[in-house]
């Protein structure tokens, strides 16, 4: 019952926050929203029992991520109203909801769990964070390992593309120039 | 040894790139010093695989590639190195190598020197395909290779006008070429049905599959695909009735003339025939036929040569009557015969051309032997070499030519035919005749060349040097007759003399000889002093007959140029511009103005290709619905 | 009951949710919100998927979609740094120099 | 309680790991040369990716095959294939960043460190059959490679990174959403896994969830290869790329896609889910035609290749559609060839750039700026035309090899309309490359050309030579890369 509840409460404030997010004229609306709907996800994480993720959900998107928008917003100094011209309004819905419909016709279908062998199966033994800890420090270390790098790719690539160096192109500018320049 | 047939096929393919690839500069003498270098590469390639083989006695089956595996069409893009193709890979190397050595000085003043090595390199490539290939696919692809590359070399001098016949009878380089091109067209239809009948029937075109599968055709399929053969044959080795281009072509370079015209291309009819044995041995009449009309093209062709006043027409003439030899000797089932006369012939028809290019070098292009004489002061060395190239043509012995051509005219009698014997024979004194009248109008009695204000002078040294392979070889080869023999039945069928013929061989040897020698004494009596003109003789009918070339060239542009033109011009007008013209355009603009539309899709909006994207991902799931439906 | 359908369908909502934010959002840093929508999307669909088949891949499949999400706000703001220093908008109508 | 995993090294199979390993400390290491020395010339930086990837290449061709780190990692011949196409390409593009001009992005030891981090991730997508380590894997790649095209700082290099990225962020969320209904179908992300599932479905299970899971993962792939309609991405990125990336970019991320696409939709195609096939027919054949039709109408050189490559992808797209071991074969074979011959092309295009736009407001590489080339710079001609010609499938250059193994593929396996749709796009397509040698050979120069030759080098000289080497000569060798990625192919059983 509790289940069931907190669901249906949970679905339509992520639904209601996210078509916020995606219609508000506002950027502190849309952005608040986006918010708040990664933090009902977290709520819908801790429902199904995926506790860890749900943490990390919370600490990486709202924390991170969101921090991150925030401060982007602020340095792009977006005004509170977005001057945006948006596609057809009636254009976009016929296209959203032809692939809601769509995607909904495709999860409607019967699934029987009870047919599927777990590859990871989960034990009653182990916590949700110990069995994560221990599937990602096993079986998906080098995928681990590989999403160390991509962050540190992104990293270098975030300091590289928003540096100093970059205000100046040697692209644009003519080799005779720069010899000069390189002589000053 | 595989690398090695690499090496010899693929040599002049590099070195006609690399001579292409300096095409459009100025001419660079390293160029054709390179593409020489990489022809003798081929060459000693060849001449290694051609020990090996007569050591070892075992082919070399090369398969580079499924060349075209397409369902059940499975084409292996195989070259094959036995005894037929190793003897043609050896003279064509050979030849194509001192031709190469040859143009360096003869091109010397050409401003397209450079592109002159690049096609004559190709053409040897093309060549090497032909003869090397394992199936009639490949042989074809050649086929249609030195096609190409003798049009190009034909008309290599493009830039020249067209004159009226009176005062050229091949009007111009790009007639000829073209001319060559489009009879070579006309015949290669023919082969092209024989190939795809041989592929109807045994559905390969592999040599040794279709000779197994032979039994089990028809004698109908088998007569008409040799039939069908035979006609590609014709056209390339220029057997009447489509023989009109080969003289034709001698507007092209005469080191073009003496590699493709003489030695290599020309043959290539004759070596389909050899190839293709098996086919030809089961089908008497067409082999009779091919006889006969070899038998006729060769007293057809001396009979021309008789009159002509060109140097290299004459020795064009001399090619289309021996090439008529093999094809005798060939539908008489001496095949082996006909491929030592094949590479005789060649050597010496080789240095004859090269003789003949030094002697227009020294006359500044002029080729009437009626405003020469006398050269053999200037030019000894040519004249050392045209004169024993012509003895060896002639067939006097102990030189190439006659061992080669009395083994023909023997096999005539042999088989019984002594029509075509005796025509033979008495071609070989027409051939003696013109060839000597030809050596001493040139050569020898009054300097007649004087009145036209022109100094000969020889050709550079190492020209000279480096046509002497070719004279010793016109002067030796006879004598390889039997090791050839030898050699080559373990893949031809052996074709002995008959123990009559056998008794009497040297009673026909002196026939042939006696005529032979009769028919260079009358050349000599006739034109060794001086040149006396008979303005009887000349204005005689038959004089006429012979000097127009039987008017055929004028009947066929009567017959067959004149009104295909006028149809190709009502074709052009009425049906060309207005159906196929008209539908080509508009299908070009189709594609033009829907590119231009299909602009509008990349419309450098990001927001648009997201959409894009979207209506693409939900179309691809709205079909997988629908086929889920459907099914 | 709540059954998995329920929350795969949810899924698919948002994710449909995502991509119309997608096609109307012509300001670039809208448009990075809702890809974010997208990928929390299936990040719902997998630990559902993950709890009712008790079997933690889905988690970790996840994990590694939170941690995909992280990098690309990275690289993408720094792409937004560079456009806006250059042309001061984030607006997608303006950023169509090339095209056909 | 938690309890210990007993794993032995034996069965972790360490080795596996090498290849990659490899490319990611060096590429750590570049960036540690550069935190203690700043400064130094990119040359050395060039000189040490090249020692990378050709240890790396070392490696991948030592390693054994088979399956390691909990069956996650899958070396196959498939993986070895593509692995060697991706290093070699990789080993071709390095050197193009010694330009006698100065370019930005090169003068950041990152560009290096971040390239070599790509092929890194582009190596790791092809070595397993786990969707989350090909999802890893893509998303490493791609940021890299934003990362690189915007380096090349003008704006046209950023608005190509944002469109770019933009477009892979969503495409990134319809793999995911891809491969969460595949796990909601099968319970699993390994393929090996999603295969025997699929094969034991039951007429009861849900047909719609099975395809729509791979057509949302298809659209992923679509984009990545540029595929109608999700191509769009592809000729404003390759325009506003500096050339040499525009080449890297048409071969070696699709020749990792197309390794990642076979594995997943073979197992749609093999188990006889038609609409699959059909759907990915469809996009291939659409693609080819509608590329080369755009292709036609443009004036750019550079943006003609685009349509080109997009057109050359949707030509081996139907390979995957096909199926047969012979198909299979035919995509690599095709990549490796075209492989030299388009690089070769671009890098041409690389070296003819000046900095400012001399011949056109909008383009660097119009038909004009090569008109009359013959005349200029006539090896360089040449060269192009070379490459136009063997693009063009003209035979026997290399490309002529590729295409008519794949139409050969396609009439064994009976697609025989296919074929001839095929036949006509090549057709068609000779059209725009035999425009460009118009251009070269038969126009007069417009302007005063000083210099085509403008960033000419040493280096780039090389790299062209090897294009022509292996385009020309590719008559002699084509079978040996045919005999050897098919016994790769077959092993691996695709």
């Amino acid at each position: 019952m509790f289940e069931q509840i907190a669901f249906y409460f949970f679905s339509v404030l992520t639904i209601g926050l996210f078509l916020v997010a995606v219609f508000s004229k506002n950027v502190l609306y849309a952005m608040t929203s986006l918010a708040s709907g990664m933090v009902v996800i977290a709520g819908f994480f801790f429902l199904v029992g995926a506790d860890f993720l749900g943490v990390v959900q919370l600490i990486v998107y709202v924390g991170a991520v969101m921090a991150l928008y925030a401060f982007g917003m602020m340095f792009f100094n977006v005004t509170k109203n977005l001057k945006e011209k948006t596609t057809s309004t009636g254009w976009v819905l016929i296209v959203g909801v032809t692939a809601a419909l769509l995607m909904t016709l495709m999860f409607l279908g019967a699934i029987n769990p009870d047919a599927i062998y777990a590859s990871l199966p989960m034990s009653d033994k182990m916590t949700n964070p110990e069995a994560v800890g221990m599937a990602l420090f096993t079986k998906y270390l080098v995928p681990f390992e590989v999403a160390a790098v991509m962050l540190l790719i992104a990293m270098i690539g975030g300091i590289v593309l928003a540096g100093k160096k970059m205000d100046t192109s040697l692209t644009d500018i003519k080799d005779e120039v720069l010899q000069l320049k390189d002589e000053e | 040894m595989e690398s090695l047939v690499y090496i010899a096929l693929f040599a002049p393919l590099l070195s006609s790139l690399f001579a292409g690839s300096f095409a459009m500069t100025p001419k660079k003498q390293f160029v054709g010093v390179v593409s020489s270098f990489l022809l003798f590469i081929s060459f000693a390639a060849s001449a290694i695989l051609g020990y090996h083989l007569l050591v070892t006695n075992e082919p070399i089956h090369v398969k580079l590639m499924d060349w075209i595996a397409a369902g059940d069409l499975n084409i292996s893009f195989g070259f094959i190195v036995d005894h037929v193709s190793v003897t043609m890979m050896f003279v064509v190397t050979l030849i194509s190598t001192v031709v190469h050595v040859y143009s360096i000085g003869y091109m010397d003043h050409d401003k397209s020197f450079n592109r002159f090595f690049s096609y004559l390199s190709a053409f040897v490539f093309s060549m090497l395909i032909l003869v090397m290939s394992d199936n009639f696919a490949g042989l074809f692809i050649g086929w249609e290779g030195v096609g190409v590359c003798s049009w190009l070399l034909i008309g290599f001098w493009y830039h020249k006008a067209d004159v009226t016949r009176d005062i050229n009878p091949s009007i111009s380089p790009s007639w000829a070429a073209n001319e060559a091109f489009i009879m070579n067209r006309i015949a290669d239809l023919g082969m092209l049905v024989g190939l795809f009948i041989i592929y109807w029937n045994v559905g390969s075109l592999q040599y040794d599959v279709v000779f197994s599968a032979i039994p089990n055709m028809t004698q109908a399929v088998l007569t008409t695909a040799a039939m069908a053969l035979f006609i590609g044959a014709m056209g390339k080795s220029a057997q009447f009735p489509l023989h009109t281009w080969l003289t034709d072509a001698m507007e092209g370079p005469t080191p073009v003339s003496a590699l493709i015209h003489a030695a290599t291309m020309v043959t290539a009819g004759v070596f389909l025939v050899i190839r293709a044995n098996p086919i030809f041995a089961l089908t008497p009449e067409v082999s009779y036929f091919i006889a006969a009309l070899g038998t006729f093209v060769a007293f057809f062709a001396a009979s021309m040569a008789l009159v002509n006043r060109d140097l290299k027409r004459i020795i064009a003439f001399s090619t289309l009557s021996q090439l008529g030899y093999m094809f005798a000797a060939a539908g008489l089932g001496a095949y082996w015969i006909a491929l030592f006369h094949l590479g005789a012939h060649a050597f010496f028809k080789a240095l004859l051309f090269l003789g003949a290019g030094n002697v227009m070098h020294a006359m500044h292009d002029e080729l009437d032997i009626f405003k020469m004489g006398g050269l053999k002061k200037a030019m000894r060395g040519t004249y050392l070499y045209m004169g024993l190239a012509s003895l060896a043509l002639a067939g006097i012995p102990p030189l190439a030519g006659f061992f080669s051509k009395d083994a023909i005219i023997e096999t005539a009698f042999n088989e019984g035919s002594l029509i075509l014997w005796a025509t033979l024979v008495i071609t070989a004194g027409m051939t003696a005749f013109y060839s000597f009248r030809q050596v001493f109008l040139t050569f020898h009695g009054d300097e007649r060349y004087h009145e036209f204000g022109i100094h000969p002078h020889e050709m550079y040294k190492y020209v000279l040097v480096a046509m002497s392979p070719l004279a010793i070889l016109a002067v030796i080869a006879g004598f390889f007759k039997d090791g050839f023999n030898d050699f080559i039945i373990n893949l031809l069928p052996n074709y002995q003399m008959s123990e009559h013929t056998h008794h009497l061989a040297l009673y026909l040897g002196l026939i042939v000889l006696a005529v032979a020698v009769s028919g260079i004494l009358l050349a000599y009596i006739k034109y060794n002093k001086r040149l006396v003109r008979s303005e009887k003789t000349e204005n005689g009918f038959i004089y006429k007959l012979l000097a127009n070339q039987y008017y055929i060239p004028v009947l066929y542009e009567a017959v067959i140029s004149k009104p295909y033109a006028e149809l190709s011009k009502l074709m052009w007008k009425n049906v060309d511009m207005k159906i196929v013209d008209a539908t080509v355009d508009a299908i070009a603009k189709f594609l033009y103005r829907s590119g231009d539309k299909s602009r509008g899709m990349q419309s450098g909006n990001l927001s648009n290709y997201l959409n894009w994207m979207a209506i693409g991902a939900i179309a691809l799931l709205l079909v997988s619905i629908l086929s889920l439906i459907a099914a | 009951m709540i059954g998995l359908n329920h929350y795969l369908i949810l899924s698919g909502i948002l994710f449909a949710i995502g991509l119309i934010g997608v096609l109307r959002r012509r300001n670039l840093l809208m448009l990075f919100f809702s890809t974010e929508i997208m990928l929390n999307a299936a990040n719902v669909a997998f630990a559902a998927i993950s709890s009712f088949y008790h079997d933690l891949t889905g988690q970790m499949f996840a994990f590694f979609i939170v941690a995909i999400a992280a990098s690309e706000v990275a690289i993408g703001l720094g792409l937004l740094i560079l456009v806006y220093k250059k042309e001061n908008t984030l607006d997608l109508d303006d950023l169509a120099s090339m095209k056909g | 309680m938690v309890t210990p995993i007993q794993v032995t090294l034996g069965e972790l199979n360490l080795p596996l790991l090498a290849p990659m390993l490899i490319a990611i400390f060096g590429g750590l290491g570049i960036l540690i040369i550069d935190l203690i020395k700043s400064n130094l010339h990119k040359s050395l930086y060039v000189m040490l990716s090249l020692m990378i990837f050709g240890a790396d290449l070392f490696s991948v061709l030592g390693a054994a095959q088979g399956r390691g780190f909990f069956d996650l990692m899958l070396f196959d011949g498939l993986s070895i294939v593509s692995q060697i196409l991706i290093l070699i390409a990789s080993m071709l593009f390095i050197p193009l960043a010694l330009t006698s001009k100065r370019f930005h992005e090169f003068s950041y030891p990152e560009f290096f460190a971040l390239f070599v981090f790509m092929v890194a991730g582009l190596q790791f997508m092809v070595t397993t059959d786990n969707l989350i380590l090909i999802f890893v894997g893509i998303e490493t790649s791609s940021l890299a490679l934003y990362a690189l095209i915007a380096m090349h700082n003008r704006y046209h290099s950023f608005e190509a990174a944002i469109k770019y990225f933009t477009m892979g962020a969503v495409a990134a969320g319809f793999y995911a959403m891809g491969s969460a209904a595949i796990y909601a179908t099968t319970g699993s992300v390994e393929l090996w896994q999603i295969s025997e599932a699929l094969s034991l479905s039951t007429e009861n299970s849900n047909a719609l969830l099975i395809t729509g899971g791979a057509v949302l993962i298809l659209v992923a792939f679509a984009f990545k290869l540029s595929l109608f309609p999700f191509h769009t991405w592809a000729p404003d990125v390759y325009e506003g790329a500096s050339a040499p990336l525009a080449g890297y970019m048409s071969i070696v991320p699709k020749v990792a896609a197309f390794a990642v696409a076979l594995r997943i939709f073979s197992i749609y195609i093999d188990l006889g889910i038609d609409s699959i096939q059909t759907i990915i027919l469809i996009l291939s054949v659409v693609t080819m035609t509608l590329a080369n039709i755009m292709a036609l109408v443009q004036e750019d050189v550079k943006r003609m290749l685009a349509y080109s490559s997009i057109s050359h992808a949707g030509f081996v797209m139907a390979a995957i559609a096909i199926g047969t071991t012979k198909a299979s074969t035919a995509i690599f074979v095709y990549y490796a060839l075209f492989m030299f011959t388009n690089l070769g092309a671009f890098t041409m295009l690389w070296i003819s750039r000046h900095k400012v736009k001399a011949f056109s407001d909008r383009f660097d590489h119009p038909y004009e700026k090569f008109a009359g080339m013959i005349k200029i710079v006539p090896m360089g001609a040449v060269v192009m035309a070379l490459f136009m010609l063997s693009l063009a499938g003209v035979p026997p250059f290399s490309v002529f090899w590729g295409k008519l193994y794949i139409m050969s593929s396609a009439i064994d396996a009976g697609y025989i309309k296919l074929a001839i749709i095929m036949g006509l796009n090549s057709a068609i397509a000779a059209y725009y490359y035999l425009k460009l040698i118009v251009y070269m050979f038969l126009r007069e120069p417009v302007k005063s050309v000083d210099i085509i030759y403008y960033n000419i080098s040493k280096p780039l000289m090389v790299v062209v030579g090897i294009a022509v080497f292996v385009t020309v000569g590719s008559v002699f060798f084509f079978d040996k890369i045919l005999t050897f990625v098919y016994t790769m192919m077959s092993a691996s059983g695709f």
